[in-house]
């Protein structure tokens, strides 16, 4: 620890937080040669990546904004029928289809967000969960638009932008869904590297505070909750686009658990840790769920309790947690 | 008689904030304490430091030879302590006799003898703590911590806001329980005048460290002592 | 011109009346102090000032303008701030982050969420003027949650003092700080700039008459009496409240 | 028309006895416990074993389920719960959507992934005709035991030392410690007694809440709301509320079978976010 004596010094550690480190420059460079050196795991990459992209934004609402939810899937699922629908009522161009849903599934945010914002952690776990049961309810009972429990398929899928066709293309797809991964996630990390991102932290380590320093709490609650909303929805929309059907099981109370299990495994507040969980949770599921569905169920039942038991001691995850001080711009404890 | 009450270097607060630094007290077995001070000195930091609902940074706490330092609060009050705490803090939802029976303790003191203290209670003894008056609740408080049958009695501004006539009936009961019946006993309170004819002793503390002790009498015949430690103004200065 | 004025305010829950009919008046660069015994109703007062609590009834008014109904964060920004009895501080930010923070907040730029925190050269500039004022120049890009209670402390006036307020409420600054670091709060707390309207809620009566010009004394949530230092000490129903004599002995 | 109130009243009492030993972990103690649903298929599940496989009968059964519940509970209490007390919500979260998941994989595992019914005695089964109300054995029982349990509940919480204890250091945990009652042992002797309740509910609903692995997260949201709109202040709170929503969901199931979990899951989020102490709350808050 030093001396800070003038403005160029603390502009200079300042920068240095928002600075990208060069494992993250490895990272991407990694992730993009994988769509040409791994051509057998494009589909596992691509779940990969669409789950990354949802983990992410479950971390901007919990990672940085404390908010708790156990049903981040009504916003993923949302976006996916909407994606849906429009691709077989407008066009099928993805980028297009993705731009609606993110539209779509931000406005369910901001409207939810105002039932949201009501009350303590466990309010809120309650309030999300219940929007989510809500919307798998009218995604159940709506049939004759979502399809019910059979599913809505014969989504038209063109090329994006009219010119790379991903229907039935494993590189192209996984190659166009890390692009919207890539860019997405730079938008994030500008949103939590800047004033904005800074008062959602301040909110979350203590909101009254936080008011007493002049910022309107639920203004930005609503606003990051919103935006987290629409990220869910561009998930669930990838996902649409690159499976053959939409189905209740993407508003299911298990994908809105898994989700926050993936966040948890990679860790929160350095947004890396969706990617990194998500990439554990789904090859571990691809060896250990092929014994038996039971099996699965079981170990990664264990595994969040030891997350939970030994999470605040940091001893299972501290490497996740070192990463976290060197990608994410936090302060060294 | 020996001590009853042996505190030593204790450092404690709360969170991260220490309140206490350093502080070491003995009282002997059959004496009471008066604690005086403004408030924010600590006086209550040290009450809730002996019952254990503080956290302790270091020092030793003996009761009655005793090392409880490592015991839990309820561990503590068995040990023979009875808290009575600042806000009185009567359980709501429980009846006054369901106060008292809740936490009693075979032994001389028994529901019946504090209905006998305070004939007020006893005419109430079905009401729920919440619909009691002020003075009711501290008799309660004060009956509460006598039923545990305790060898040191803690009481945390037992006076505070109570009318003038209530203070008198308390104040009569307090020198029945320590005068008469040599209950060791600590007793906080702001405003000196009316407990140092209760009190053996007294100590003032002043930022969480005992600036003055002396013999209660003593210290009645000092009013510009008292001025200087509890009163406005900077008279001990001059 | 007052600076903030309080007209028949009153506070209810339940039965219990924390503050009632308070009708408080602190002039502009006032060095205003407010004491009484414990359960006078000090800090509920603050609370109600700075909007964390509703009023039952009466106005709370900033500057001559009528405040009452606004949100806390509204009357920061019309010029309140405050420190807080038991630290309320950021403890994952550093005390850089923290006090730019609370300057870019002040300057109405929390909601840009495309530039760099900390890009903007005069706001860093004036953070690390105030960090040196306060003494924080050497802990600066430490965690703030590891660093000792007296040093946060600072930081938690710092914060107030970042938000540029006309009116300062201070509850009890130099609570729970350890002697050794005791004198560094009292320093801090004298050297307040002159423009800025002081209210100081402390127990330590040589704080208080070591740095008020008015004192008000608060009684079971009512006014008791207010004055220069001088009438204070030398008032026997004050000295009444504190040493339990009868007032009229 | 009556039938279904009937059904319901039976439906909601059912939900009460396995929910009200949430109410005093998540009321009390503020411990966020999504597992409690967990506890009720172990009592189930054991009343299964014993009744089915061994040929005890029913009714020893009970008993027994209670006891199965409450020990395991009391067990987790003491080695996995305790640590989690002063723990964040989401941690609870976490710890105890973990312990669903490994039971349900578990019971899964020894048991087998299919619904389970209970053998009952022929005496209890069928439905008999009073007054045009048709009125299912079966449920009459039900009804009877959990009112049994009901009054046996306020009394202890009424009457007992234990009871005011146990109030007590609900009321003020810190000074009930303060005053020589040792609050974690209370609170673990509840949450054991809350568990044992759960289990017994469990056994008692296996034929109609359909027993199988996945009723602790299937049901964990009935019991949720229970606690969330019926309160925590009381067990006349969460008892209210179970009957409205026993009633409430059988009737929607009858009249509404499009609607009916929209309409309490709406009802749901109303209610938290006018009223977040609950709906039978006492007015005031803390």
């Amino acid at each position: 620890m030093h001396t800070i004596s003038t403005p160029q010094e603390a502009t200079q550690a300042l920068a240095k937080r928002r600075a990208w480190h060069w494992l993250e420059v490895v990272f991407w460079l990694a992730a993009a040669a994988s769509v040409f050196l791994l051509p057998s795991q494009h589909s596992l990459l691509t779940q990969i990546a669409i789950w990354s992209l949802f983990a992410i934004s479950l971390d901007l609402i919990l990672g940085y904004a404390g908010i708790v939810s156990l049903g981040h899937a009504a916003y993923f699922g949302f976006g996916a029928y909407v994606a849906a629908l429009f691709a077989i009522n407008y066009t099928g161009e993805p980028v297009t289809g993705l731009a609606v849903a993110a539209v779509a599934s931000g406005l369910l945010g901001l409207v939810t967000s105002l039932l949201v914002l009501r009350g303590s952690d466990l309010t809120r776990l309650m309030v999300t969960l219940g929007i989510a049961l809500v919307m798998y309810e009218l995604a159940n009972q709506m049939s004759w638009l979502t399809g019910g429990a059979d599913g809505l398929t014969g989504m038209p899928v063109d090329p994006v932008l009219g010119v790379l066709p991903i229907s039935f293309r494993p590189l192209n797809a996984y190659g166009y869904v890390l692009a919207v991964l890539f860019v997405l996630f730079v938008v994030a990390r500008r949103i939590v590297h800047s004033p904005f991102g800074m008062s959602l932290r301040a909110i979350k380590g203590n909101p009254l505070r936080a008011s007493q320093i002049g910022v309107p709490n639920n203004l930005r609650l609503i606003a990051v909750y919103s935006i987290a909303a629409a990220y869910a929805g561009i998930a669930g929309a990838l996902l649409a686009q690159t499976t053959p059907v939409v189905s209740l099981t993407y508003i299911d109370f298990q994908r809105s658990a898994d989700v926050l299990l993936m966040l948890i495994i990679g860790g929160t507040g350095y947004l890396y840790g969706g990617i990194i969980g998500s990439a554990l949770f789904l090859i571990a599921q691809k060896f250990i769920g092929n014994v038996t569905p039971q099996y699965w169920e079981f170990w990664i039942g264990f595994a969040l309790v030891v997350i939970a038991l030994f999470a605040r001691d940091r001893g299972v995850f501290s490497i996740f947690e070192r990463l976290r001080n060197i990608v994410g711009g936090k302060t060294k404890p | 008689m020996g001590e009853i009450l042996r505190i030593e270097n204790l450092r404690a607060g709360y969170g991260e904030a220490v309140v206490l630094p350093d502080l070491s007290l003995t009282l002997e077995a059959g004496q009471s304490l008066a604690l005086l001070g403004r408030n924010g000195m600590g006086k209550t930091t040290l009450v809730n430091s002996i019952i254990g609902v503080t956290r302790r940074f270091g020092g030793k706490i003996i009761l009655d030879g005793k090392d409880i330092t490592a015991l839990r609060p309820d561990q503590r009050a068995l040990a023979g302590i009875g808290w009575v705490p600042q806000e009185r803090n009567i359980f709501k939802s429980l009846t006054v006799t369901e106060n008292l029976t809740a936490v009693a303790t075979d032994g001389k003191w028994n529901v019946e003898r504090v209905f006998q203290l305070f004939p007020r209670l006893a005419e109430r003894r079905f009401n729920l703590g919440n619909q009691l008056s002020g003075g009711e609740q501290q008799m309660l408080a004060l009956g509460r911590a006598l039923v545990l049958n305790p060898k040191l009695l803690l009481l945390d501004e037992p006076l505070e806001g109570l009318a003038p006539i209530i203070v008198d009936e308390l104040l009569a009961a307090f020198r029945r329980i320590i005068r008469d019946e040599k209950l060791s006993a600590i007793l906080v309170e702001q405003n000196a005048q009316k407990i140092l004819g209760v009190t053996d002793r007294a100590a003032i503390l002043e930022r969480g460290v005992i600036v003055h002790e002396a013999a209660s009498s003593e210290l009645r015949k000092q009013p510009e002592v008292l001025e200087g430690y509890l009163g406005v103004g900077k008279a001990k200065r001059t | 011109m007052n600076a903030l004025e309080t007209i028949h305010l009153e506070k209810r829950f339940g039965g219990i009346v924390p503050t009632s009919d308070v009708n408080l008046v602190v002039r502009e660069g006032a060095r205003h102090a407010l004491i009484g015994p414990n359960g006078a109703g000090k800090t509920t007062l603050i609370n109600l000032l700075t909007g964390v609590l509703k009023p039952s009834k009466g106005r709370i008014k900033l500057g001559g303008e009528d405040i009452t109904v606004l949100k806390p964060h509204q009357r920061v920004a019309r010029g309140i701030s405050r420190t807080f009895q038991i630290n309320q501080v950021f403890g994952e930010l550093s005390p850089l982050e923290s006090i730019v923070f609370a300057i870019g907040e002040r300057e109405h730029l929390g909601t840009r969420f495309w530039r760099g925190f900390g890009s903007d050269d005069a706001i860093v500039a004036e953070a690390v003027a105030i960090a040196k004022q306060f003494g924080l120049s050497d802990v600066l890009t430490a965690q703030t949650a590891s660093l000792p209670y007296g040093k946060q402390r600072q930081l938690e006036i710092a914060l107030a003092i970042a938000g540029k307020p006309r009116v300062l409420l201070l509850d009890e600054p130099a609570a729970g700080v350890p002697e050794a670091e005791r004198h560094e709060i009292l320093e801090i707390v004298a050297a307040l700039p002159q423009d800025v309207t002081v209210l100081l809620i402390e127990h330590d009566m040589d704080i208080v008459f070591g740095f008020a010009d008015r004192i008000s004394v608060l009684v079971e949530g009512k006014l008791f009496v207010e004055g220069e230092p001088k009438e204070i000490e030398n008032d026997p129903r004050v000295r009444a409240v504190y040493l339990g004599e009868r007032a009229d002995g | 028309m009556l039938t279904i109130l009937f059904d319901g009243i039976a439906y909601g009492m059912l939900l009460f006895v396995i929910s009200c030993g949430l109410a005093v972990t998540l009321g009390l103690m503020n411990f966020v416990n999504l597992a409690h649903g967990a506890f009720a298929i172990l009592g189930g599940y054991c009343a299964y074993a014993l009744v089915n496989l061994y040929g005890v009968p029913f009714f020893a059964s009970l008993p027994v389920a209670f006891l199965f519940a409450a020990m395991i509970g009391l067990l987790a209490e003491r080695t996995l719960y305790v640590h989690f007390y002063n723990r964040s919500h989401l941690e609870q979260v976490l710890f105890t959507i973990g312990l669903v998941f490994m039971v349900s994989a578990l019971v899964d595992y020894f048991m087998g992934s299919q619904q389970r019914f209970i053998n009952l005695p022929p005496y209890l089964q069928g439905r008999f005709d009073f007054f045009g109300i048709g009125i299912g054995k079966y449920r009459l029982l039900i009804i009877f035991i959990c009112a049994l349990i009901l009054l046996v509940l306020q009394l202890i919480l009424g009457h007992t030392r234990f009871g005011s204890r146990l109030r007590a250091a609900v009321d003020d945990q810190r000074v009930a410690r303060g005053l020589g009652i040792n609050v974690n042992w209370v609170f673990a002797l509840t949450f054991a007694v809350g568990c044992g309740l759960a289990g017994l509910g469990g056994a008692l609903g296996a034929e109609i809440l359909s027993l199988e692995p996945h009723f602790p997260l299937k049901f964990m949201i009935y019991f949720l709301i229970v606690v969330s709109v019926g309160g925590t202040s009381s067990i006349t709170g969460p008892f209210l509320a179970s009957i409205l929503l026993g009633i409430g969901d059988v009737a929607g199931k009858y009249y509404a079978p499009r609607y009916g979990g929209f309409v309490i899951y709406t009802i749901m989020i109303v209610v938290l976010v006018l009223r977040p102490q609950g709906l039978f709350a006492r007015g005031q808050s803390k």
